[in-house]
């Protein structure tokens, strides 16, 4: 795969040397280093692939500006660097959002957080930041934000500009899992145009990495999605892993696998009964709570916390297994399955449940390739991609499990997709607790402060709510250059403007809990 | 009011739930509309950009209203709070006047109904409920 | 008393029946409502596994009383940009048809405050009075979802009165009298339900829920949509009479299908009121059970259920009746 | 279309019984003040100073200053003081501002003398925040005469 890229490269752009890198090491194939002329063709050639746009970000290398945009595929591993350089004086780049509908929120991204201004962007206004903010936060040097490129990010101004039925759905709103604003454009019952605003919670998280030490951000990692928080730990741990050539012992993997299911299953628990109260049934949620009191203690009682679990260290593990844990695992996977026909009695079979989701919300197989969905939202269109199977990490290449895919892409996929997640999920803890060897715990030898070497490295994990990739810039200092969190539910917020475009308003209400949106991860 | 900002919101929820069931207070119905509500729990970091909802809504609530901080962000920014941070309120009490501070992170649910009781013992002066065994 | 008496004598024996009982009314509508928001919170607390207000008074029965102090003791908060005789109107609105209905209702055979021979008119055409209040209520908050909640209800209302008339007309026809009086004594006979109205019982309970806006038909106050719906901007006291109202029309709801279909205040061994709350009650608590089961329905799916499904049947159940017993 | 409205008749039937069945099955309720659920061992409160093996009457702190440093937000102040005759320092404040910490166990995991562990405090709430800048040599104080 990744040999026929290149090649296919080469043959329609001969001046550029696709380098291939050491995967193992670096966690992506191709590194190509492109122009801010010829960026765009670049895009469309991997457009035309098939690629998707996993991640595009800026670092600030104080000489010059790198922007990276990361490629991957969704049926054959192979991912793809491309970065282009632009002067920090006056930092420029055109913008590729009319080729991937993600780069647009992206690009407004490193817009306000660099200063780089994307030449034929149609939407240049403040998406996470709020207006007093006077410097722009990332870049290393503190560059104070010029005075036409303030007026420029201040423009949104939905009630002021034109005349019509305005309706703001929070940032305090009971339907938006948190602080999510969405300025909605209403015709009657109907919307006619939705466009969120983010950064009600924006805490700053990758300013921090910046600031302390590689151990130091651990419990970060856990606070910026609180409900897959074991799966954030592991996807921040496995990628400073990779970078310093540290392996976690066998024991460890299989641990961190079953209590990241754990996780995983918990916080699908919670989305379930938010999304049917979202839809106006409260008794289903208070079920589910039920049920995940039981994952909650089974995790406490391991990592001591019950929701941001800092359990993971860099090597291995915090402490070990509770000499309990296999017994109440087992109990409750036992629990969970027969838990599974009521819900089925009281909610997936419910005609008024049935006809609120049904057809509503419906992705073709387009949407993943614009707009870079993962997880649940991607599997609900047919496409079977899981980056558990996709680029196996911890012990997922040993497990066999089946992933489960929809067929229309509507609210009712992705309802489905996620209750069979979690009977898979329940498969996979199984399997695994019964190969779970003994040894240590704990790798030896971690020095208390680790100076990875030189280089860059981009990893991925698969989070409750899909691909979650850890990029991380090393200058061999204790403290990270700079890293950049690609977070699932951010891609998958982007397709809600197209999809509620013309729907009624409590259809775009289901829509956007069919996300499983987590606030605070889509800020960071 | 439900006023769910960040983690601290699920452990909330996770009171009003079953298990720890904050209904036998009679404090379940988490009104929507600040209208309706005597109480904010805030709980979660309050960012700059949010602060100004935050303030609106206390003052949309209806006296007598009280305000219970959840959460070490709401306290005082929390891990959030270091040196060149740009983008959060360092504790909510310098917005508003916050009567009973639930520390954690997040504070589990049991912290969050002893604040509620420690609010009422500032309302009445007296606490009808007895101290659970404090365990060190 | 011999004062009492004269006065009784100067307005009229009728009258001061009238009067005491309003009295009675006013104090049955009241407690009824708070124990009914007791009873909602406790079936709502059993039915997800936990157990509701305990903390306050004996099983948390005087939980509803403190709530409705603490109400009384709110702030009257008058939002800036609200259009005041409206936004001062509604409350007091909502609360008239609610009494005016509970005048008719045979509570036992004696136990009635007055029986009007129109009893069911009188019922429904004050019960449409509600919608209004709503609509007053909804343009009057000067709010957003306000409006969208109070509009949705203008149209869900009138789609349900339909149906709600037309499941109820057939019993009319059978019981030749539209006392509600007269229609529960000719249940002796039998109760109405089982007297081929079975489908007409099923049409007023469905249509009942919806006028009551409860799940699965709450849209104007649909929660994750709407925030609260018309009574947003609410607060205090006029926020308790919504409540008020809206419970008591629930008690209302089910208490004219216990008149019309389940026999009334008829029934063996225990006297009348008895049986005639514990049918009410009953009824209210398959109510309450339907929103704690529930998903809420869409917007055009509400109504698209009573245009055409809900109407077509009650029709076709009126023209049946109607030509049956012509038969 | 009659097909339609019975089969969705019965699935509403179906979810009314899982709700009545839920209704006469016990609560899972635990009422907190009066009974309390068994906090694990595990559970990272706040942290507390542990008693020297040797000597239950002190602690096992060297005043290294490896928490102070390793604390993600800065909440933690060592404060020791050199007493006459002895070669180590002696702690003379330990303190802890809880309304920063996020329990990560850096601290407890960096203690080379292990002096640290986490309290099973569940259940803090006060009037003011100045109570959660706890001193923890004062609390072990108040410990050791319990």
């Amino acid at each position: 795969m990744v040999r026929e890229i290149s090649d296919r490269f080469k043959e329609k752009f001969p001046s550029i040397e696709p380098k291939e890198i050491p995967y193992e090491q670096r966690g992506y194939h191709l590194f190509i280093e492109a122009e801010k002329n010829n960026i765009v063709d670049i895009a469309g050639f991997f457009r035309n692939e098939g690629f998707y746009l996993a991640d595009l970000c800026c670092v600030d290398y104080v000489d010059y500006l790198e922007l990276v945009y990361f490629f991957n595929n969704h049926n054959k591993l192979c991912r793809i660097k491309v970065t282009v350089k632009t002067d920090p004086d006056k930092p420029s780049a055109p913008t590729i959002s009319h080729i991937y509908n993600m780069a647009h929120w992206y690009e407004r991204e490193i817009h306000e957080f660099f200063g780089v201004f994307f030449e034929g962007h149609p939407f240049m206004v403040y998406l996470f930041l709020h207006d007093g903010i006077d410097h722009y936060p990332l870049r290393k040097k503190n560059v104070p934000v010029p005075e036409w490129d303030r007026q420029i990010l201040n423009s949104f101004r939905p009630e002021e500009q034109e005349d019509g039925f305005f309706l703001n759905l929070g940032p305090q709103h009971p339907s938006t899992h948190g602080v999510l604003r969405v300025v909605v454009k209403m015709n009657g019952e109907y919307m006619l145009s939705a466009e969120p605003v983010l950064g009600y919670l924006h805490r700053m998280h990758e300013k921090m990495a910046e600031n302390r030490t590689y151990q130091q951000f651990l419990p970060n990692a856990a606070r910026m999605d609180y409900l897959g928080a074991l799966n954030f730990n592991l996807g921040y741990v496995a990628t400073v892993e990779k970078l310093c050539g540290i392996e976690a012992p066998e024991r460890a993997q299989y641990i961190r696998t079953i209590t990241c299911e754990l996780n995983r299953i918990s916080s699908h628990l919670l989305w379930f009964g938010a999304f049917v109260a979202d839809l106006g049934g409260l008794t289903p949620f208070l079920y589910t709570f039920d049920d995940r009191e039981n994952i909650l203690d089974i995790l406490e009682a391991t990592a001591g916390s019950r929701l941001t679990y800092s359990y993971f260290r860099f090597g291995g593990l915090y402490n070990d297994l509770d000499e309990n844990f296999v017994d109440a695992v087992k109990q409750f996977i036992t629990r969970l399955r027969s838990r599974f026909s009521m819900y089925e009695n009281l909610v997936t079979g419910n005609v008024i449940f049935i006809n609120r989701v049904k057809n509503i919300g419906v992705m073709d197989k387009g949407y993943p390739i614009r707009y870079g969905c993962s997880g649940p939202v991607i599997r609900s269109t047919g496409i079977p991609f899981d980056i558990r199977r996709h680029e196996p990490y911890a012990v997922y290449d040993r497990i066999d499990f089946r992933i489960p895919t929809g067929t229309t892409g509507d609210n009712m996929d992705r309802y489905l997709v996620r209750i069979q997640e979690m009977e898979i999920s329940l498969d996979i803890i199984e399997k695994a607790l019964k190969d779970l060897p003994a040894g240590p715990y704990k790798a030896e030898k971690i020095p208390k402060k680790l100076k990875p070497p030189k280089g860059d490295i981009y990893h991925t994990i698969e989070s409750p709510r899909g691909e979650l990739g850890v990029y991380i810039v090393s200058d061999e200092s204790d403290v990270p250059y700079r890293m950049r969190w690609r977070v699932p539910s951010y891609s998958n917020l982007m397709t809600f403007p197209e999809l509620a475009r013309g729907s009624l308003i409590a259809d775009a209400i289901a829509t956007l809990g069919s996300y499983d949106l987590v606030i605070p991860e889509i800020d960071r | 009011m439900t006023f769910g900002l960040a983690c601290c919101a699920i452990e909330m929820m996770a009171g009003a739930m079953a298990r720890f069931d904050i209904a036998r207070f009679g404090a379940e119905v988490f009104r929507p509309s600040p209208r309706q509500a005597d109480l904010m729990i805030v709980n979660g970091t309050v960012t700059k950009k949010m602060a100004p909802t935050v303030v609106t809504l206390y003052e949309q609530m209806p006296s007598p209203k009280w305000v219970i901080a959840m959460g070490n962000c709401a306290i005082s920014g929390g891990p959030f709070a270091f040196k060149g941070q740009y983008n959060i309120i360092e504790g909510i009490d310098k917005l508003i006047p916050v009567d009973v501070y639930v520390p954690g992170c997040p504070p589990r649910p049991e912290a969050l109904l002893e604040g509620l009781m420690k609010l009422e013992e500032k309302i009445t002066g007296t606490r009808r409920f007895p101290v659970p065994e404090q365990r060190w | 008393m011999c004062d009492l008496a004269a006065i009784i004598n100067i307005i009229g024996k009728e009258t001061a029946r009238l009067i005491l009982g309003l009295i009675g009314v006013l104090i049955v509508v009241v407690v009824n409502a708070l124990v009914l928001t007791w009873v909602e919170r406790k079936v709502s607390g059993h039915m997800q596994k936990r157990i509701g207000p305990k903390e306050v008074g004996p099983y948390g029965l005087i939980q509803p009383f403190a709530d409705g102090l603490k109400l009384l003791g709110k702030e009257l908060l008058t939002p800036a940009n609200v259009d005041k005789p409206l936004y001062y109107l509604a409350p007091v609105i909502v609360f008239i048809p609610v009494l005016v209905s509970f005048i008719v209702i045979p509570f036992d055979g004696f136990l009635q405050v007055k029986d009007i021979n129109v009893g069911i008119l009188v019922i429904l055409a004050f019960s449409s009075l509600s919608v209004l209040s709503i609509l007053i209520a909804g343009w009057g908050s000067n709010n957003k979802y306000s409006l969208i909640g109070a509009t949705r209800s203008v149209a869900q209302n009138i789609a349900y009165e339909i149906p709600l008339l037309l499941s109820l007309l057939p019993v009319a026809f059978m019981a030749n009298s539209l006392s509600l009086r007269d229609i529960v004594e000719v249940q002796r006979q039998g109760w109405f339900v089982w007297r081929w109205q079975f489908f007409a019982f099923l049409i007023y309970f469905i249509a009942a829920t919806a006028e009551t806006n409860r799940t699965p038909f709450d849209l104007p106050e649909a929660e994750s949509e709407l925030v609260a719906g018309f009574h947003t901007e609410y607060s205090g006291m006029r926020f308790a009479l919504f409540f008020l109202a809206e419970y008591t029309n629930i008690f209302i709801a089910s208490a004219i299908a216990t008149t019309f279909f389940l026999g009334g205040y008829l029934g063996p061994v225990l006297p009348g009121i008895v049986w005639f709350f514990i049918k009410t009650y009953f009824l209210v608590f398959v109510i309450m059970w339907f929103r704690w089961t529930f998903p809420r329905v869409r917007f055009d799916q509400l109504l698209n259920f009573s245009w055409k499904i809900l109407i077509p049947v009650a029709f076709a159940n009126l023209i049946l009746t109607g030509g049956i017993l012509k038969l | 279309m009659v097909k339609d409205v019975i089969i969705g008749a019965i699935s509403l039937i179906k979810g009314m019984g899982v709700t009545i069945k839920a209704f006469f099955s016990p609560v899972v309720t635990v009422q907190y003040p009066r009974e309390t659920i068994n906090i694990t061992p595990r559970f990272r409160g706040h942290t507390k100073l542990v008693a020297d093996p040797e000597d239950p009457e002190k602690t096992s702190c060297i005043v290294c200053g490896m928490c102070e440093r390793n604390c993600p937000s800065n909440s933690i102040k060592v404060e020791g003081e050199k007493k006459e005759g002895e070669k180590k320092k002696t702690l003379k404040r330990y303190i802890l501002n809880f309304t920063t910490c996020s329990h990560c166990g850096l601290c407890v995991e960096t203690c080379p003398v292990d002096a640290l562990a986490f309290s099973a405090d569940y259940n803090p709430a006060d009037f003011k925040k100045e109570t959660f800048y706890y001193d923890l040599m004062l609390e072990f104080e108040k410990r050791k005469k319990r």
